[in-house]
């Protein structure tokens, strides 16, 4: 079998069929809006579902993290004694937030505090249109899809702002203020570390940028950027920004449970509190997303020889890798303070990500390089992240450092 | 470098996630209503009033009303009310006993004074605590009745400290009886002796 | 350390106008005090803070103390030569007295630079009702600070010089100060199933005319 | 504490089968759900409670949701620190006269369906503390309890015995006819009058429409 | 830098903290004033502290007490001395073994009450247990306040549990042990509890190791907690603060050393001493005393006598000491527990005062706070170590 039959097999096209094979039942002048529909229907249930298993994931990897076992028990409602290992956990959450008594305080301002869930959701869902989820399936084609991508993204965040100014509740109005520090410093990090890419594959569409990614060494060693000394601290910065573009732990200092309540989200009861919820995860799921089109290879399977599984299988399976990642960061690590959030942006990230554009030009620049001088490439790309990272590094750890400690005479 | 303890702090959140899986060390969870932890002997919760026949708890109730323990007990959630008249317990002898005895266990802190100041070992801590109600007034209140548990459950409950318990009441009842004997003969032998002297009465 | 008599020397030294009272503690703990008289207590405790021998850096614990008005019988033995020139006689007299009450502040002072301690110091209320004024300590040991603000609370004696002297534990409409020893607790004894002593006392008004004890469900047997 | 009066329905509802009758369409492959039971099944499941920690019941309220009991096999390890997310507050500890109102005033606050525990002796009754001046005797004297969990401190595992009961309480739940929970009947208040601080004592000290201990005489 | 500098300091003149930028009057911002508590994920209890913040930065910080106000000294005057023991249990409701010993102490001092020997090894044994407890609780706590998403906590829960089943075993309860009693203690330990506490005890540097590994070189650890809260010598002492709070500024005084009160002169151990008084010195205070505790607990094991755990003399009802009165000190986990008594020769204390070292180690709280930001409050506040049991009483 041909590279080209085994990337164009049925399973490959099974998706796309589908949608063609219920669109032709419309009339021709709406097959166009059937067409989008579909696309859209399709990225929401699959993402609305895989939102659910998300949030029962974490619990449960979260819990196996702190050696216990997480919810288990949670069963169906009409048949006693079966537990599903808990994986109905989310449809109960659902179900319990939907039906909860919805709260608005008196002082809020109603509209925008209406608004704010909306929006965070709308805008969250929106950045899902442009991502690559397999070689054929992708919702809108792009030519700007990053750009798309980033405006999309950063909305979510004046959403926050919103949520946190509407709800006239002090530590609300801490947890925007420190929205909007944090949306300021990390929008900035977060594109440098994909201008690199743009620059070496000189388009912004997304998925061009996956297929540049294409190919290995010798069969199982992937093109991706990841493994590139330039790609690689891009995509370290790229994680960093991400969690903090997402409010993740280290970086959630918005709703910064032990210090601000529960942050803009202090005054939201029931349904508007799960999309808020739900936005969250979205957005992380986004990232991820970009992250694995970006960095990861997209959709391209890890070795030749694994390509009959399908293309949108491998980027599933690497949005779930990022993902436990994500939440095995999360088990870990302690929150940061505002100031040196916004120090780490400033001070470390952003020169890091500027020269590490320098970085990704050089290497274009030496593409021609090969034999012994590929290795002389290698070594001068990693020297011009490695040093910095280290000088930043110390500068930014200055006068932190473990202490000895002495005893009572 | 920077991120070396982050990375070290990764490493071993993965080694228990790791070890959630094999280590019983790791995986520590008691799945409560299925599995229950074994509670140690000496565990307490609240007090129970023992009774030495389960055929007739109100009849055979060690406590004698001596309200020892309702001075003692330091919330002060135990009444006692003695008594009219006696009836005989145990050994034979004619004693008060309760007409109420009630423990508020919405007060009780579970701190075992009454225990230890009761000098007949007729009240012990019990281990039931999955107690839990709707109603505080109506069953958190515990009458005589609900409070009374035979002998043979303190044995469950409390094996060794109940063997021990019973080995010393054994041992009062008999050197008890020995004295009574003791008593008896040495009345006998001065009825012998003296048979025109009316004997003194006996003490008990 | 020097002992409790030979610092109320040096004070008395130092401070002739100050009267410094020894007070003995009867009990086997045997941890006597000086009873300082409230107009030169703060020099005194500044003394002690800053003396060299004695350096007191360390107010350990601040404590008031409740003593109500007693009638005390006091009993007078006396030996009368009989006239008649018979033996001796013994006669008691009693004297019945009001001895008025007082608040008193105990303070707990240790050194730490010198590891040593620890010396009592107690300041005297004149009485329990208007004249309840002890100076402050909190400028000289700033761990007083709390305390005083809860003896405060609790015993009402007012520490002129302190600076922010609000209840510490009650809220501040309270009127009360719940650790005199004639403090009445407020009324909520509607549901006592186990009242004996004084809480039935309290509790009787809440319950019908029977009076009994609730929940009477056992019957004799 | 509130149970309504049971009146016969003459024509029972889906919702209204006894269990013994679902039992038996069951066996007979025949799947009687409704929307009251997945409702419940939802809520029963997902009961996040407030993140609030009042003394030593507390403690063991953080042990629940250890490692050792994980009260997350329950799904409800989810601590909200805002009331306004909350299902169920966990009354754990002393509740004294100083905390009544802010206690309250966070029942308020939790938007309905809420529920109450009441832990550990103090909540309750006052527990040991009962005889002290500033301590309230009993949270029930202003907020509604659920249920109540005696011991002090209960161990964690009574709490999710308590939890148990309270999901067992909330699937049986109804939101239709004359048994419909107290949430869903608009008589019921949902917030209850915050008690000011007097000069000796809260002002009122208890609220009667809730709190009506049983007289000697009703007890006989 | 001498801690003891011989001119007194002014408590109030000078903010030992970093000194307030004011930087609102330039902006001509507005203030904002927060209530923190007593609700509060990480006021460890109901605390409340009335914060009042220029942006992030606080600028008055005022605490509010008493929500916890249980009165337990006015019920123990009214309850007999043996009554007020499992009161004690409740009010370091984390230490419940080691405020027993200080009110036992109090006692035995108040009626020259003497204790056998395998007694004081037992309460050294429990004490020293007690502070693994309360110590490894307490760095899972700050690190919820740092931010985690509470898996130190559960790691430290996890070995707390393990400590508690020794008390539970023994004692008959997790929390309120109610395990002391004046002259001795009430349970005399299996050799089979032994044998579990030895091996706990040598299992418990692994997870000392574990953790550190874990959290102790972490650089947001580091970044967030050193140079944080600083505290020094002098306003320490001044101010009362005892125990691991005041070690961390570099003041040596250890009740186990300095009174040597129970067993402790027999004991080979060291007391651990900070540099910088800030949050970092005093998490790692805790870190390691609880290595000595287990130096501590291990001597204990080797060399527990044989012997009767109460003394003959001692009278568990109708005790009644000499009039007289009597404070009764020793080294908490969290700072110095005193008890003092006055005794009017009735079975009921005339006078039972409980020191609390949380309430007191808070008097500079606003001082070690100013001038930080909110989110170092709460990290300030959890590495004090308080519990509300105690702090109000």
């Amino acid at each position: 079998m041909s590279a080209a039959a085994l990337t164009d097999s049925f399973l490959e096209r099974a998706p796309l069929a589908l949608r063609d094979w219920v669109v032709n039942f419309l009339p021709a002048p709406l097959q166009w809006l059937g067409h989008h529909l579909i696309t859209i229907i399709a990225v929401l249930a699959v993402f609305g579902t895989f939102f659910a298993f998300t949030t029962i994931a974490e619990r449960k990897l979260l819990a196996r993290l702190q050696n216990r076992l997480g919810p288990n028990r949670s069963g169906l409602p009409w048949i006693k004694g079966l537990t599903l290992f808990g994986l109905s956990q989310p449809f109960a959450d659902a179900i319990k937030t939907l039906t909860k008594e919805d709260i608005v305080p008196a002082a809020a301002d109603k509209c925008l505090h209406f608004l704010a869930p909306v929006i965070v959701v709308a805008f969250s869902l929106m950045t899902f249109a442009v991502l690559p989820f397999g070689r054929h399936l992708i919702p809108v084609e792009l030519d700007a899809a990053l750009l798309y991508f980033f405006a999309a993204g950063a909305a979510t965040e004046l959403a926050i702002f919103m949520a946190g100014w509407s709800s006239r509740n002090k530590y609300s109005l801490l947890a925007a203020m420190r929205a909007l520090a944090q949306l300021i410093s990390y929008e900035l990090p977060l594109i440098l570390s994909v201008v690199p890419i743009v620059l070496v594959t000189s388009t912004l569409s997304t998925q061009n940028i996956v297929l540049a990614q294409g190919g290995w060494t010798f069969g199982f060693l992937p093109h991706w950027f990841v493994f590139t000394p330039w790609g690689f601290p891009a995509f370290i910065i790229f994680l960093v920004a991400a969690l903090a573009e997402s409010n993740r732990s280290p970086f959630d200092l918005p709703e910064a449970e032990s210090e601000l309540i529960a942050g803009h989200l202090t005054e939201y009861s029931g349904f508007k509190y799960a999309l808020f919820f739900m936005a969250e995860y979205f957005g992380l799921t986004a990232l991820s997303g970009l992250g694995v089109t970006l960095f990861l290879g997209g959709w391209q399977a890890p070795i030749a020889a694994l390509q009959f599984i399908p293309s949108y299988a491998w980027f599933m399976l690497k949005l779930i890798g990022m993902l436990v990642f994500f939440i095995w960061i999360r088990g870990t690590l302690l929150r940061l303070r505002i100031d040196q959030l916004t120090r780490l942006a400033w001070q470390f990230l952003v020169p890091l990500a500027l020269l590490n554009v320098g970085n990704a030009a050089f290497w274009i620049l030496t593409a021609s390089w090969s034999g012994p001088l590929q290795l002389i490439r290698w070594a001068i790309s990693l020297a011009i992240i490695v040093i910095p990272f280290i000088l930043l590094g110390r500068t930014l750890t200055a006068g932190y450092a473990p202490r000895t400690y002495r005893y009572a005479p | 470098m920077l991120g070396s303890g982050i990375i070290n702090g990764l490493i071993v959140t993965a080694k228990n996630f790791a070890g959630s899986y094999h280590d019983p060390e790791r995986m520590v969870t008691v799945e409560y209503p299925e599995q229950k932890t074994v509670l140690p002997e000496n565990y307490r919760n609240f007090p129970f009033l023992i009774t030495e026949n389960a055929t007739d708890p109100m009849g055979t109730l060690r406590c004698v009303a001596c309200q020892i323990c309702e001075k003692e007990c330091p919330p002060q959630c135990i009444i006692i009310e003695k008594s009219k008249d006696k009836k005989p317990d145990a050994t034979g002898k004619l004693q008060l006993y309760p007409a109420i005895f009630g423990i508020d266990t919405s007060v009780c802190m579970s701190c075992q004074i009454c225990v230890e100041v009761c000098p007949f070992d007729a009240i012990k801590m019990d281990k039931v605590f999955e107690i839990a109600t709707t109603d505080r007034f109506q069953d958190l209140f515990l009458d005589r009745e609900r409070l009374a548990k035979p002998n043979s459950y303190y044995h469950e409950i409390h094996p060794v400290e109940a063997a021990e318990v019973d080995g010393r009441l054994l041992a009062e009842r008999k050197a008890a009886e020995e004295k009574a004997k003791v008593a008896a003969a040495a009345k006998a032998a001065a009825a012998a002796a003296k048979p025109v002297v009316t004997p003194p009465p006996a003490t008990p | 350390m020097e002992t409790l008599e030979q610092i109320r020397a040096r004070l008395l030294l130092a401070y002739p106008a100050a009267q410094i009272t020894f007070v003995t503690n009867p009990g086997p703990a045997a941890e006597h005090s000086l009873l300082i008289e409230a107009t030169h207590a703060v020099e005194i405790a500044r003394w002690l803070r800053d003396d060299t021998a004695l350096h007191l850096d360390y107010c350990s614990n601040a404590t008031g103390v409740d003593w109500p008005d007693k009638t005390i019988t006091d009993v007078a033995t006396t030996t009368e030569p009989d006239p008649a020139g018979g033996p001796a006689k013994t006669v008691e007299t009693k004297t019945t007295r009001l001895q008025p009450g007082y608040l008193e502040a105990i303070y707990h002072l240790y050194s730490i630079a010198l590891k040593q301690g620890p010396v009592v110091i107690r300041l005297r209320t004149a009485n329990r009702t208007d004249a309840v004024t002890l100076p402050s300590l909190t400028p000289i040991w700033r761990s007083c600070d709390f305390q005083e603000r809860e003896i405060f609370d609790l015993y009402g004696i007012i520490f002129s010089g302190h600076p922010d002297l609000r209840r510490l534990l009650m809220w501040d409409e309270f009127k009360d100060h719940p650790m005199r020893k004639d403090y009445v607790e407020p009324d909520d004894y509607e549901w006592e199933p186990t009242a004996h002593g004084a809480v039935l006392e309290r509790a009787k008004p809440h319950q019908s005319a029977a009076a009994a004890p609730a929940l009477k469900t056992g019957g004799t047997p | 504490m509130s149970d309504p009066v049971t009146s016969p329905t003459p024509f029972p509802a889906a919702g209204n089968i006894s269990d013994a009758e679902r039992e038996d369409l069951r066996r007979h492959g025949i799947l009687m759900t409704s929307l009251e039971e997945l409702h419940n099944w939802g809520r029963s499941n997902s009961i996040w409670p407030l993140q609030f920690g009042l003394a030593c019941c507390a403690i063991e309220m953080i042990a629940a949701a250890t490692a050792r009991f994980d009260i997350a096999r329950f799904g409800a390890e989810i601590f909200r620190p805002s009331p306004r997310q909350a299902d169920l507050m966990i009354v754990s500890g002393t509740v004294t006269k100083k905390m009544a109102p802010q206690v309250i005033r966070l029942w308020n606050q939790m938007p309905e369906p809420k529920y109450c525990i009441a832990m550990g002796a103090c909540a309750i009754s006052g527990g040991p503390f009962k005889q002290g001046y500033n301590v309230l005797k009993g949270i029930d004297r202003f907020i509604p309890v659920d249920i109540y969990i005696p011991g002090c401190p209960p161990r964690p595992e009574a709490l999710l015995n308590g939890l148990i009961q309270l999901q067992k309480q909330i699937k049986a739940e109804q939101l239709t006819g004359p048994n419909a929970a107290r949430f869903t009947r608009p008589e019921e208040p949902s917030e209850f009058p915050i008690p000011a601080y007097g000069a000796h004592d809260l002002v009122p000290t208890k609220n009667d429409a809730l709190w009506a201990p049983p007289t000697p005489e009703a007890k006989a | 830098m001498n801690p003891f500098t011989p001119s007194a300091p002014t408590p109030f003149a000078s903010a030992p903290g970093p000194t307030v930028r004011a930087v609102h009057d330039e902006f001509h911002g507005d203030l904002l004033e927060v209530s923190m508590g007593p609700q509060h994920p990480s006021t460890h209890g109901v605390f409340r502290m009335v914060a009042t913040l220029d942006g992030e930065q606080l600028v008055k910080l005022k605490p509010v007490f008493g929500y916890l106000h249980r009165n337990h000294e006015k019920i123990a005057e009214n309850t007999t001395y043996l009554g007020s023991m499992p009161y004690t249990d409740r009010l370091d409701y984390l230490c419940s073994m080691s405020t027993n010993w200080a009110y036992a102490l109090a006692v035995e001092r108040l009626a020259g009450q003497a204790v056998p020997e395998r007694a004081q090894y037992l309460r050294i044994i429990m004490a020293e247990l007690t502070r693994l407890v309360n110590h490894s609780c307490l760095v899972g706590f700050l690190f919820n306040d740092l931010g985690t998403s509470f898996t130190p906590l559960l790691y430290a829960f996890r070995e707390r549990e393990k400590i508690i089943d020794l008390f539970e075993s023994l004692s008959g309860s997790r929390m309120m042990c109610n395990y002391q009693r004046f002259g001795g203690c009430r349970v005399d330990p299996t050799p089979e509890w032994l044998a579990a506490a030895q091996q706990l005890v040598d299992n418990f540097p692994r997870f000392l190791d574990e953790y550190e590994r874990m959290l102790t070189g972490n650089e947001i650890m580091l970044a967030r907690t050193q140079g944080v809260g600083r505290l020094d010598a002098t306003h320490a002492i001044n101010a009362g603060i005892t125990g691991p709070v005041l070690r961390a500024s570099g003041v040596d005084y250890d009740l186990r050393k300095v009174d040597a009160y129970g067993f402790y002169a027999q004991f080979d151990f060291r007391v651990p001493l900070g540099a910088h008084g800030d949050t970092y010195d005093r998490y790692m205070m805790r870190i390691l005393e609880m290595r000595e505790s287990v130096k501590i607990l291990q001597q204990a094991f080797k060399r527990l006598p044989a012997g009767p755990i109460m003394d003959p003399k001692a009278k568990l009802r109708g005790f009644r000491p000499k009039a007289g009165e009597a404070y009764g000190r020793l080294e908490g986990p969290k700072g110095e527990l005193g008890f003092f008594l006055i005794s009017d020769g009735s079975p009921n204390p005339y006078r039972y005062r409980v020191r609390p070292p949380s309430l007191i180690n808070l008097t500079l709280l606003e001082e070690m706070c100013l001038g930080h930001t909110i989110a170092d409050a709460v990290v300030i506040l959890g590495s004090i170590d308080i519990v509300l049991g105690e702090v109000d009483r």
